[in-house]
């Protein structure tokens, strides 16, 4: 079975975990592989493209890790991140266009399940569906 | 040996733009508080003090070293777009660099890699309001002057004075990136924070990398 | 100059606080009355309709309100909060689809320019739009 | 006066509701275990237990009230998707009951607009695996019953045997709805919690909602 690990990448630490905390709350049993890298290291607001390598390859185990991030910036660090790791650990790596929290939430349970890595960013990329066909309809 | 620079240039150029952005820190946050959120000059006051600190450490053994370790530094402390948008230039710069002593043509080489790094790394075009704005015009006058027979001094002097025209132009233009596109119309009429500081950056390699007189 | 107000519901309250917090510091100046209801009465996760209607209430100064909110159930209990408001006040709400934390951030910048309740729920809906583009690309 | 019912049975009807979901918290959390996030049964319980509390400060002035109550203290205290629909349920129940006593047909009516309000509330379709999948049978069946000229006791009866149908017929089904629908295929097979829980509410009904003999 695969081990898809999640990567959150915010500018705020607790808005970060809080999220995490909000994510494994739907999990009943297995548990998922999700690493933080969020604000600056003295407790501040920003993203670090350093903290955000270790945690990509925290999370790794070998079958692919999906980055959830807040703003465009938190995108630029991420991807600068990339470029920190080594060759096979960066491509399986994907980074996620998904909603931080709402994506969040779809990918845990899904990784928790099981699926392999696109199955899980397609399930964070997906994340507002499950609103937008509440409350389009 | 005597156009070649090395340790001492590239630490002087770096040297000067830390002292650049502390001078002109409050300048920097003043223009991003009109269209952005107001932390420009905190975070690359912040970014390059921890640069200086670095540096104050003992000098990296070559150019490229001495450039990781700016880009790295500026990736890691710098917590808005500017770490890894600045980051990213210092690190294309290393590695375009070489760590051998560097000529003309090496400085314009990696200028151009550092600033190619940024357009990847930002995707921003001219005219977004960015930092490129300032970097590209400043790029194209360096090579242009190279190519016309100028020594690198001359040469570097012609794109701090296009990465300044650049900078100017950015005050009527409508911001697409970042925080700032949010305002749409409302960005028009102020100087973007990253050109400013991105010509504080070629401005003090005007003035440090010049070649010592052999 | 509309005055739009905002509300974050959210099934955890650091969640909430984290992201009122980040979406805040996008401001300099103008600020924005954004109001928080998450979590329930003990501190655990989960939503309160009476709360979110009371929040509606406190954001609203007569321009509009828009709410986002982070789960499904989390829509559920704003939509039943709208029940439990005064016809003119519920009249004036906008439920968005739109991202908790991207949103809020898009749409807190465009409240505190004085954009009307349309403009700001527009905001709030496109805001995977900048991550969508970079990573899209 | 002897087919009408009023506080006494109205507030029999919530408190075995109350007593059934304690006894069942352990086994509604045990199934959504299975295809939710564990948490059906201590959250019902909470509510349940909260509005048994309200009851116990005084009996409301009458079924609107007390229905209010119960709806109010539900879409408060149950923090998951439950509290807005079962709150909804019981708010609908209310308006549409009203507040003089309740004949079989208003018991129909009530239930009906309960069930309506979930509908609208969730946007559930029969075959989502939902509380639904246990209320409209009932519904159903109690309004053929009715038409059919049974008492308002055995109609109950005939709701809450299409109640227990129902969620029993909820295993085979795929979750459309909720933390369940992440699973796919995988909520197959477990029967659902929602659905649980509404057949112990019409299963109270039919225990507690008989006229008194007059």
């Amino acid at each position: 079975m695969p081990r898809v690990g999640l990567v959150v990448v915010s500018h705020s630490r607790p808005l970060a975990e809080a999220a995490v905390t909000l994510a494994r709350q739907m999990l009943t049993g297995a548990d998922v592989a999700v690493e933080v890298a969020a604000g600056t290291d003295d407790g501040g607001l920003g993203t670090d493209a350093f903290a955000i390598s270790e945690a990509i390859a925290a999370a790794d185990s070998g079958d692919g890790v999906v980055v959830l991030m807040d703003l465009g910036s938190a995108v630029l660090s991420a991807e600068t991140a990339l470029e920190l790791l080594a060759d096979d650990v960066r491509d399986r790596v994907l980074l996620s266009a998904g909603p931080l929290v709402e994506g969040l939430i779809g990918a845990v349970v899904v990784a928790a399940g099981g699926a392999d890595r696109d199955r899980v960013a397609a399930e964070a990329l997906r994340g507002l569906a499950p609103k937008q066909a509440h409350l389009g309809g | 040996m005597a156009q070649e620079l090395g340790i001492p240039e590239f630490e002087g150029w770096i040297r000067a733009f830390a002292a650049a952005v502390a001078e002109h820190r409050d300048e920097l946050t003043t223009l991003d508080s009109a269209i952005g959120d107001a932390d420009h000059g905190t975070n690359m006051d912040r970014g390059m003090a921890a640069v200086v600190a670095a540096l104050d450490g003992g000098p990296p053994a070559d150019g490229a070293a001495l450039f990781k370790l700016v880009g790295a530094t500026l990736v890691s402390k710098v917590g808005g777009a500017s770490g890894p948008l600045y980051g990213t230039f210092f690190l294309r710069l290393a590695g375009a660099g070489g760590s051998g002593p560097w000529d003309a043509g090496t400085v314009a080489k990696a200028l151009r890699a550092g600033v190619e790094g940024v357009v990847a790394r930002g995707k921003a075009e001219p005219g977004d309001k960015t930092m490129l704005d300032a970097l590209l015009p400043a790029c194209d006058a360096l090579e242009a002057a190279l190519a016309a027979g100028q020594p690198l001094a001359d040469a570097l002097g012609a794109a701090a004075t296009a990465a300044v025209e650049g900078r100017d132009a950015t005050k009527p233009l409508q911001a697409r990136k970042g925080r700032a596109s949010y305002l749409g119309e409302r960005s028009i009429g102020h100087v973007d924070p990253g050109a400013t500081s991105a010509a504080l950056l070629v401005e003090a390699a005007a003035t440090a990398l010049v070649p010592a007189q052999g």
